[in-house]
């Protein structure tokens, strides 16, 4: 890939052939206005928003635009900032006004362009205003479907294509009526859905948004408890409680991707049946013990039982750390080799 | 003879054919297009058929290329293009014209023409001065055409590839396979200066060239037949009337730019066209014109149909290869490769339309400068239109480029009916403009409408009378177009939504002041924002008409008012006590009962009721003309 | 995992997770890769899209057969064969790495000479499967490379499952794949932490690090690091130490974060002798099906609640961290262990952090020399890494395998049947395989509300034709029994299924699968053969 | 799947591309794209049911309702817009009792407007069960409607 300048409102800026102009300007921590661009994804080029002006005379989507030498942008000519405005004034007029109760308030794609297009608050009522009343789709558990908020990026369904391969949903009509849907607009509980929460996370707006969902406080990077494939995750703390679970993207194994088990299947984490106390077996019931009293039982019968009269299972489950004692105890203390775990299940 | 083996077989085939078909003295052709077969046209074929049958002359077709004489014969033909005038019947060698023929018409007409030797004067069509033309050469609807695609469409069989034989077809194909290099192919259609007959009028030779020289293989040639302007039917009428001329021409494509397969795209709301060509096709395959070994020569072409499914914006090239690659037909976003590098499948495709196809046989057998000669330096050739709405002739027309919009409204079609004035003519479809009185001098080809703020468009032309209302116009267009949308990108697709519930507010009587500039502004952006060709002229209707219709929108918008009174909202009908004779034909056909009155008394219309149907004033026995349609809306009475 | 060991000299994923879309081809036998390592799957999905020749081997139509070029869908248990078969066409048409196989791979002959009795003819026979799509999947695996095997307990989970892994290997290494980006050989490991439960030495036979017990140097080792005498005698494996309590001789079962009762097969088998041991200590951070039985339950800590690592399937470690404090007085599982030792007075088990024990670790376990604390707060490290500059390793055996000789060993192998196949009396195959949805007996994702708002019970998937026979219909509560046991679920009529094969998972303690399963142990891997056992389907009795 | 349905998918194993003709042909044969049919052809040629909708729902040609017995459509094209077509559909849309675009609850009749029909020269023009009514008044709509009330389509 071959080093390449091009000039954005009079600002010289290094680029590589092969990359677009808005790759080159978010490269270079440029913003240009967009909607349905996302760095996972190929470009779509069908919000329009990132439309600029090339060599002063050519409009072009600088998401699809390829930078060539010497090549002059700008993103402030007049004819740019007309378009762009109008293009999401309609939008807005099509959006619901509920910002402030909105999941993405302060964190929407949406609200980002607008302000950064200048929309003045005589505009909001310039257009003639009306907003989808499609009834929310709240069959998946995890993450439900507001359809007034959509802008129809297609960021969803390019993810469920490109990324997961598994096509639940797709841009389904035709024109105003185009809606993102399921085969014949079904909850999309009943569609091929696996839930994985890509989607949801790529989403500009709360078209898409998880149910129930809690801000946390603070984030822990930590790893997948779930398979093997060992995914890095950030795992979202408030208070003493686990609210939420997040790709990491800088984690080489799945670069932020998640499957439903590692996004959403943290609630065992919080739940009421955890076992907070060592049990004890009393007259054939197990009830509460202090730990003392449970270790002192298991030292004790553990002593009698060394050698060939011991075993130990290990848990493909539990730290490195956790699984080197148990068989450092096994070995060392227990006197046998008599170790294993379910490796083989 | 069954099969063409080598292109010199060609020519014997044709005098083959000529000479079956002459030895039928008489043949009387019916309109089988769509237009005459629901004016009853096959009952007319039937009936001729019987009738002759009866006479014991009726000669199968079969028979005469057994070598039996005849006396005479029925056939069908493709649509003439006088659809209003339907059913259509003519008699050949004579070529006298019989228009609005019935069943019960067909005694007369067998008569005269065999054991009389006249015509049947009623049948001939009467022009404006009550003179009767006998054939079409002297019907003005006619003589100022020049009719080069659709000449043969109402002279030859279509479903009998040996008519087409009988008149020189396949020869353009024969003499490229047996003298010319594709190359040299190119080289005519570029000098000949054809342009597209989609719309927008590409350089055909140049399309060929680039399809020539793009790498890949296979390469596909692709017929757009997706006629979706709504009052546009040119193709359709090509396609049942002279299925094989599109083929051929499709074929001398697939030769010139090395394609190996190739694809009609057809309306599926054209199911006759579609019949029309399965048959066209089976029997080019029979006679080795379709296929392997083509001619016998090393050159080989598979011709296949797709129906389209019902979307406008397949007219579009990269909707329409996606479509027929069973995708959504969503226009690719630019920047992207041309079609003709990267089309159908991926592969480079040349797609052009069903008329620019149809003129390639012609402009391979008369040579690039015979058309050349007609119509205009920049626009060669002549366009064919569908000539509808308030026009006395309505119907399909050919002309030399470069005639003038006049010329076609007043000298062909005979002007505005029932002593109307003309308003507007629409061309181009939803992507074109209205044009007014003013311009009617601008001669057709592609620049000069395109300065008016019109497009030469596939060829529909609708005429509006002083009862067409500009912003029910731009309305109507604009429904279609948000309609037919894709809805891909956000300014074809809300943008149109939003200069509609405009131009419906405007018809309400809902228009704000600020309205004007904003339909001004948001044309402007769907223009420059929108991804196709069809969000980006979807507001053309809006803009032709803010500019030459201005004052339509001013008083719908300050005064409430609908001009050509048609806006529901801004209009009243009410009855004159003066002239209202108490018929109560009015009060009997009115739906909801709105109008009260007894028998010869004043008749009243209840404007609370009253839904603006307008079947009062219909009704209204002109002698009396009572009733009267007003706007701005009266002032309703509170009782 | 002791299959690939013998013949590569390492019993782990040759090649990185994110290698996989760069290969031009992939095979995926055993693996039900969108369901069991779905984020893994993505990198197959995306090598599909990308043109990579995909072929799945598998017996029923899974999920990942759409993005498939081939689906070999071999009968169960016949994957010997299927290999062995595609491994013919490969050697007899030419498309062999004979360069590779002569520098790097050693016992061709013998190998050769075992081909003979997979002619496609046989093979054909044996798999079900047309002879055209074995030598088609062939001539795809030879020619377009590089080439990547993905396997998991498709292939594991039989009594001959060492036979089916040295199978891979062959193919692997007969067209050159192994050891180089893009192919290899790869185990795709089940849970999150297995590949270090074994790195660890849970095993009965090894140390950490693979260092044998009965190797004198290795037990050398670590008494000295440890300061206590140790055994050379090999423990016993998880099936071997349920018959030694049935026997009478383990009277003490230490059980950490397992649930036998749901996941062993023959389940019946293992939950007796729980009840029968003389003392069963569970440790779990719930009540387990398993933890019910127990004599002392103690509670511990969750994953977000503990410092440590896990290492993943392509032998990445990489750092666990605690967001939160353990549940009530829930502790990690580390510091349970250290308390119970130091209760019975044993020295050694003085940590404070599990940094401390990684540092133990790393000293004693030569491919995790590498490993610190440290160095894993800039991200994991995959093993070998054995020294603290050392960058890891993505890719193993580039330039030797971790044989004596350095040489890859070809296993010649014969075709052998599965322990129990289906008969008169049990006509069905059973296979057992796990849903997207849960994990493993469901102790978490039952838990997970969500979770079973979308699977909530188990089904029993069945091909309409079978049902059709069975007059059974869709979503009725049936019964299925095997010679060792009975359980209940509803069925699910599906073309997933071919005629003959039922498929269930084992998450749901109200359906026990695992009561059915065959505990038939592969005579080298001690691993049971849950994938295929005869079992009879039948309407429940009113 | 519906044994019809598998008769008529048989021919389309695996041949994604050939999805339009494909639901065309469905629908030729069961008047309209069921839920179950969409899943068959999904199955058949590997394309994902979603997007078997998705492109199904985008041409006004398909549809996923049960169709009324007698299918009425106005043309709407621009000749017959200028000509009064509203007018047409207003009164058919009363003299049927059911709004454009729906079915009647005896399955009976369907309204719908159509693009342009191609016979422009004839407007206004009506599509009733494939027959062609050119210049159209709205006096003759009863007639039209009562001839297939009495005939039963």
């Amino acid at each position: 890939m071959n080093p390449v300048t091009i000039t954005i409102d009079g600002l010289a800026i290094p680029a590589q052939e092969g990359m677009t102009i808005l790759q080159a300007a978010q490269a270079n921590g440029l913003y240009i206005p967009n909607l349905c661009n996302h760095p996972d994804l190929d470009p779509a080029g069908l919000c329009r928003v990132c439309v600029v002006k090339i060599d002063d005379w050519k409009i072009a989507i600088s998401c699809k635009q390829p930078v060539k030498e010497g090549m002059v942008v700008s993103t402030e000519d007049p004819e740019v900032q007309r378009v762009r405005k109008n293009t999401v004034e309609l939008l807005v007029a099509n959006h619901p006004m509920t910002c402030l109760t909105c999941e993405r308030d302060g964190n929407c794609e949406l609200q980002r362009v607008a302000r950064y297009v200048g929309l003045e608050p005589t505009d909001l009522n310039r257009y003639r205003r009306s907003v989808r009343s499609l009834p929310m789709d709240r069959s998946n558990p995890f993450f439900e479907i507001d359809h007034a908020k959509c802008i129809l990026c297609g960021i969803c369904v390019r993810t469920c294509d490109e990324i997961q391969n598994i096509n639940a949903i797709d841009f389904v009509k035709r024109g105003v009526a185009s809606l993102i849907g399921t085969m014949g607009n079904k909850p999309i509980a009943e569609s091929r859905c696996e839930s994985c929460g890509e989607c949801v996370v790529r989403c500009p707006t709360a078209a898409l948004s998880p149910r129930h969902r809690v801000q946390p406080m603070r984030e822990v990077k930590s790893i997948c408890s779930y398979c093997g494939v060992g995914c890095g995750i950030r795992l979202g703390v408030r208070g003493d409680q686990i609210v939420g679970v997040q790709g990491d993207r800088e984690n080489p194994v799945n670069g932020g991707s998640l499957c439903v088990k590692g996004r959403f299947g943290y609630h065992f984490i919080n739940h009421p049946e955890r076992l907070q106390k060592p049990l004890v077996r009393k007259d054939g019931e197990l009830v509460e013990a202090e730990w003392d009293e449970a270790l002192d039982l298991i030292a004790e019968k553990f002593s009698q039982h060394k050698g060939e009269q011991f075993a130990a299972l290990a848990s493909a489950r539990i730290t490195n750390e956790d699984n080197y004692l148990i068989q450092k105890f096994t070995r060392a203390v227990m006197g046998t080799n008599t170790i294993d775990h379910c490796a083989r299940l | 003879m069954n099969a063409i083996n080598t292109p010199a077989d060609l020519g014997p085939m044709r005098d083959y054919c000529q000479a079956a078909l002459g030895r039928q003295k008489v043949r009387f052709l019916v309109c089988a297009g769509t237009g005459c077969i629901a004016g009853g046209s096959m009952a007319v074929y039937q009936e001729l058929q019987r009738l002759l049958s009866e006479r014991d002359i009726n000669v199968d077709v079969e028979l005469l290329y057994e070598g039996k004489e005849s006396d005479a014969g029925v056939g069908t033909s493709g649509c003439h293009g006088f659809c209003q005038m339907g059913p259509l019947v003519r008699v050949e060698p004579t070529g006298t014209f019989y228009t609005r023929v019935k069943a019960a018409d067909v005694p007369d007409i067998i008569t005269a023409t065999l054991d009389e030797n006249s015509e049947v004067e009623r049948l001939l069509f009467k022009n404006p001065d009550g003179s009767r033309s006998v054939t079409e050469h002297d019907v003005p609807f006619y003589n100022r055409q020049q009719r080069i695609v659709l000449d043969k469409c109402g002279t030859i069989n279509p479903e009998d590839i040996r008519d087409y034989f009988a008149v020189d077809g396949y020869q353009a194909l024969a003499e490229i396979l047996q003298h010319l290099s594709p190359m040299e192919v190119i080289d005519i259609v570029t000098a000949s200066g054809l342009r597209g007959r989609g719309g927008a009028g590409f350089p055909a030779g140049r399309k060929w060239l680039g399809c020539h020289k793009a790498g890949g293989s296979p390469k596909y040639v692709v017929c757009n037949g997706d006629e979706g302007d709504p009052g546009a039917f040119m193709d359709r009428s090509v396609l049942e009337g002279n299925p094989l001329a599109v083929i051929e021409g499709m074929t001398i494509a697939a030769y010139s730019v090395g394609a190996r397969y190739g694809y009609i795209y057809v309306r599926a709301e054209y199911p006759l066209a579609v019949v029309r060509l399965q048959k066209a096709i089976e029997q080019a395959k029979q006679y080795r014109l379709l296929g392997e070994n083509i001619m016998g020569v090393d050159f080989d072409f598979d011709l296949y149909i797709f129906q389209g499914a019902g979307a406008f914006v397949c007219g579009e090239s990269t909707a329409l290869t996606l479509s027929i690659e069973g995708k959504r037909g969503m226009p690719r976003v630019a920047p992207r490769p041309r079609t003709t590098e990267v089309g159908l499948w991926d592969k480079p495709t040349l797609l052009n339309n069903v008329k620019t196809y149809a003129f390639i046989p012609d402009i391979i057998r008369r040579g690039a400068d015979w058309f050349k000669s007609i119509g205009t330096e920049s626009s060669s050739g002549t366009a064919v239109f569908a000539l509808t709405g308030h026009i006395a002739n309505s119907g399909l027309i050919e002309v030399p480029m470069g005639i003038t919009l006049r010329e076609i409204i007043y000298d062909i079609g005979g002007g505005i009916p029932h002593g109307g004035t003309f308003k507007a003519v629409q061309t181009g479809g939803p992507s074109g403009g209205c044009l007014p009185a003013s311009l009617l001098d601008t001669p057709i080809d592609y620049d000069s409408l395109d300065e008016a703020g019109s497009i030469m468009g596939s060829g529909g032309m609708v005429i509006m009378d002083e009862n067409t209302c500009m912003v029910d116009v731009a309305r109507y267009f604009l429904q279609f177009t948000e309609e037919e949308s894709c809805g891909q990108c956000v300014p074809c697709r809300l943008g149109t939504k939003q200069l509609l519930e405009i131009l419906k507010d405007i018809c309400k009587g809902k228009g704000r002041k600020a309205d004007l500039d904003l339909l001004y502004e948001l044309s402007h952006s769907v223009h420059g924002g929108s991804v196709c060709g069809l969000g980006q002229t979807a507001a053309n209707p809006v803009l032709t008409t803010l500019r030459y219709f201005k004052d339509e929108y001013e008083a719908h918008i300050f005064e409430k008012r609908c001009p050509a009174k048609v806006c529901k909202d801004l209009i009243s009908f009410r009855i004159d006590e003066e002239k209202c004779a108490g018929c109560t034909l009015c009060a009997r056909a009115c739906p909801v009962s709105a109008i009260t009155g007894e028998k010869k008394q004043v008749h009243v219309i209840d404007q609370s009721i009253c839904i603006q149907c307008g079947v009062c004033k219909e009704k209204c026995p002109t002698k009396f003309s009572a009733v009267e349609c007003v706007s701005p809306k009266l002032v309703m009475e509170v009782a | 995992m002791a299959g690939l060991a013998t013949a590569l000299g390492s019993g782990a994923m040759t090649n990185s997770i994110a290698e996989i879309s760069g290969a031009k081809t992939i095979l995926a036998i055993g693996t039900n890769t969108t369901q069991a390592h779905p984020v893994l799957a993505l990198q197959v999905k995306k090598a599909a899209r990308n043109g990579a020749g995909l072929i799945v081997a598998n017996p029923k139509k899974i999920d990942l057969c759409r993005h498939a070029t081939i689906h070999l869908q071999h009968r169960p248990g016949t994957d010997v064969a299927l290999l062995m078969g595609m491994i013919k066409v490969i050697v007899d048409e030419g498309l062999a790495d004979l360069d590779y196989i002569a520098t790097r791979c050693e016992n061709f002959e013998q190998f050769l000479a075992s081909l003979a009795e997979f002619n496609l003819d046989a093979v054909a026979a044996i798999t079900g499967v047309d002879q055209e799509l074995i030598a088609a999947a062939a001539r795809l695996y030879g020619s377009e490379q590089p080439a990547a095997t993905l396997y998991c307990m498709g292939i594991t989970q039989h009594s001959h499952g060492t036979d089916n892994v040295w199978a891979i290997a062959n193919l692997g290494l007969i067209t050159g794949n192994v050891g180089i980006p893009h192919g290899g050989v790869n185990p795709l490991r089940g849970q999150n932490n297995v590949q270090g439960s074994c790195d660890m030495g849970g095993l009965p036979d090894v140390y950490p690090g693979y260092q044998k017990v009965d190797n004198p140097d290795a037990q050398q080792k670590f008494e000295a690091a440890w300061g206590v005498k140790l055994s050379e005698t090999p423990g016993l494996t998880h099936s071997e130490i349920f018959d030694k309590i049935h026997e009478g001789t383990i009277k003490s079962l230490y059980l950490v974060g397992e649930n036998p009762y749901l996941s062993e097969a023959n389940a019946s088998h293992a939950i007796e002798a729980m009840e029968k041991i003389d003392f069963l200590v569970v440790q779990d951070i719930f009540l387990t099906e398993t933890a019910q039985l127990a004599d002392v339950v103690l509670p511990a800590a969750t994953f977000a609640e503990k410092d440590g690592t896990f290492t993943n399937t392509e032998r990445r470690i990489q750092r666990v961290r605690a967001a939160i404090a353990p549940r009530g007085e829930a502790k990690e599982d580390w510091r349970i262990v250290t308390e119970i030792a130091r209760r019975m007075g044993a020295p050694g088990f003085d940590y404070n952090t599990p940094a401390e024990i990684m540092a133990e670790i790393a000293a004693l376990t030569p491919s995790y020399g590498g490993i610190t604390y440290e160095r894993l707060e800039e991200g994991g490290l995959q093993w070998p890494c054995p020294t603290i500059d050392h960058p890891g390793t993505p890719i193993l055996h580039t330039e030797r395998f971790s044989t004596a000789s350095g040489k890859a060993r070809l296993m010649p192998l014969s075709f052998r049947e599965s322990a129990e196949l289906p008969d008169n009396e049990f006509p069905l195959l059973l296979t057992t395989d796990r849903s997207l949805f849960h994990y493993h007996t469901g102790s978490m994702t039952r838990r997970v509300e969500g979770l079973e708002q979308l699977v909530s019970e188990e089904f029993v998937k069945i091909n309409p034709a079978d049902a059709a026979h069975l007059a059974l219909v869709d979503g009725e509560m049936v019964q299925v029994s095997s010679r060792r046991g009975t359980t209940t679920a509803k069925t699910k009529l599906t073309a997933v299924c071919p005629p003959g094969l039922v498929s269930m998972t084992f998450h749901f303690a109200e359906s026990p699968t695992n009561m059915l399963t065959n505990a038939a142990l592969d005579p080298i891997a001690k691993i049971p053969e849950t994938k295929v056992c005869a079992v009879r389907v039948e309407k429940m009795t009113a | 799947m519906d044994e019809t349905l598998h008769n008529l998918l048989a021919p389309y194993k695996d041949k994604s591309e050939a999805l339009i003709p494909i639901l065309q042909h469905v629908q030729g044969e069961l008047g309209y794209l069921s839920d179950e049919a969409m899943l068959a052809i999904a199955g058949t040629t590997g394309i994902p049911e979603s997007r078997v909708y998705a492109v199904a729902s985008f041409y006004a040609q398909f549809y996923f309702t049960r169709r009324g017995k007698n299918q009425t459509k106005v043309c709407s094209g621009t000749a017959c817009h200028v000509k009064g077509a509203a007018r047409i559909l207003d009164t058919f849309e009363r003299e049927l009792g059911i709004a454009c675009g729906t079915t009647s609850e005896d399955y009976e009749h369907t309204l719908e407007t159509v693009a342009c029909v191609g016979s422009c020269a004839l407007a206004p023009v009506v599509v009733v069960n494939d027959e062609v009514h050119g210049q159209m008044e709205s006096g003759r709509v009863g007639k039209i409607v009562a001839g297939l009330n009495t005939n039963g389509g």
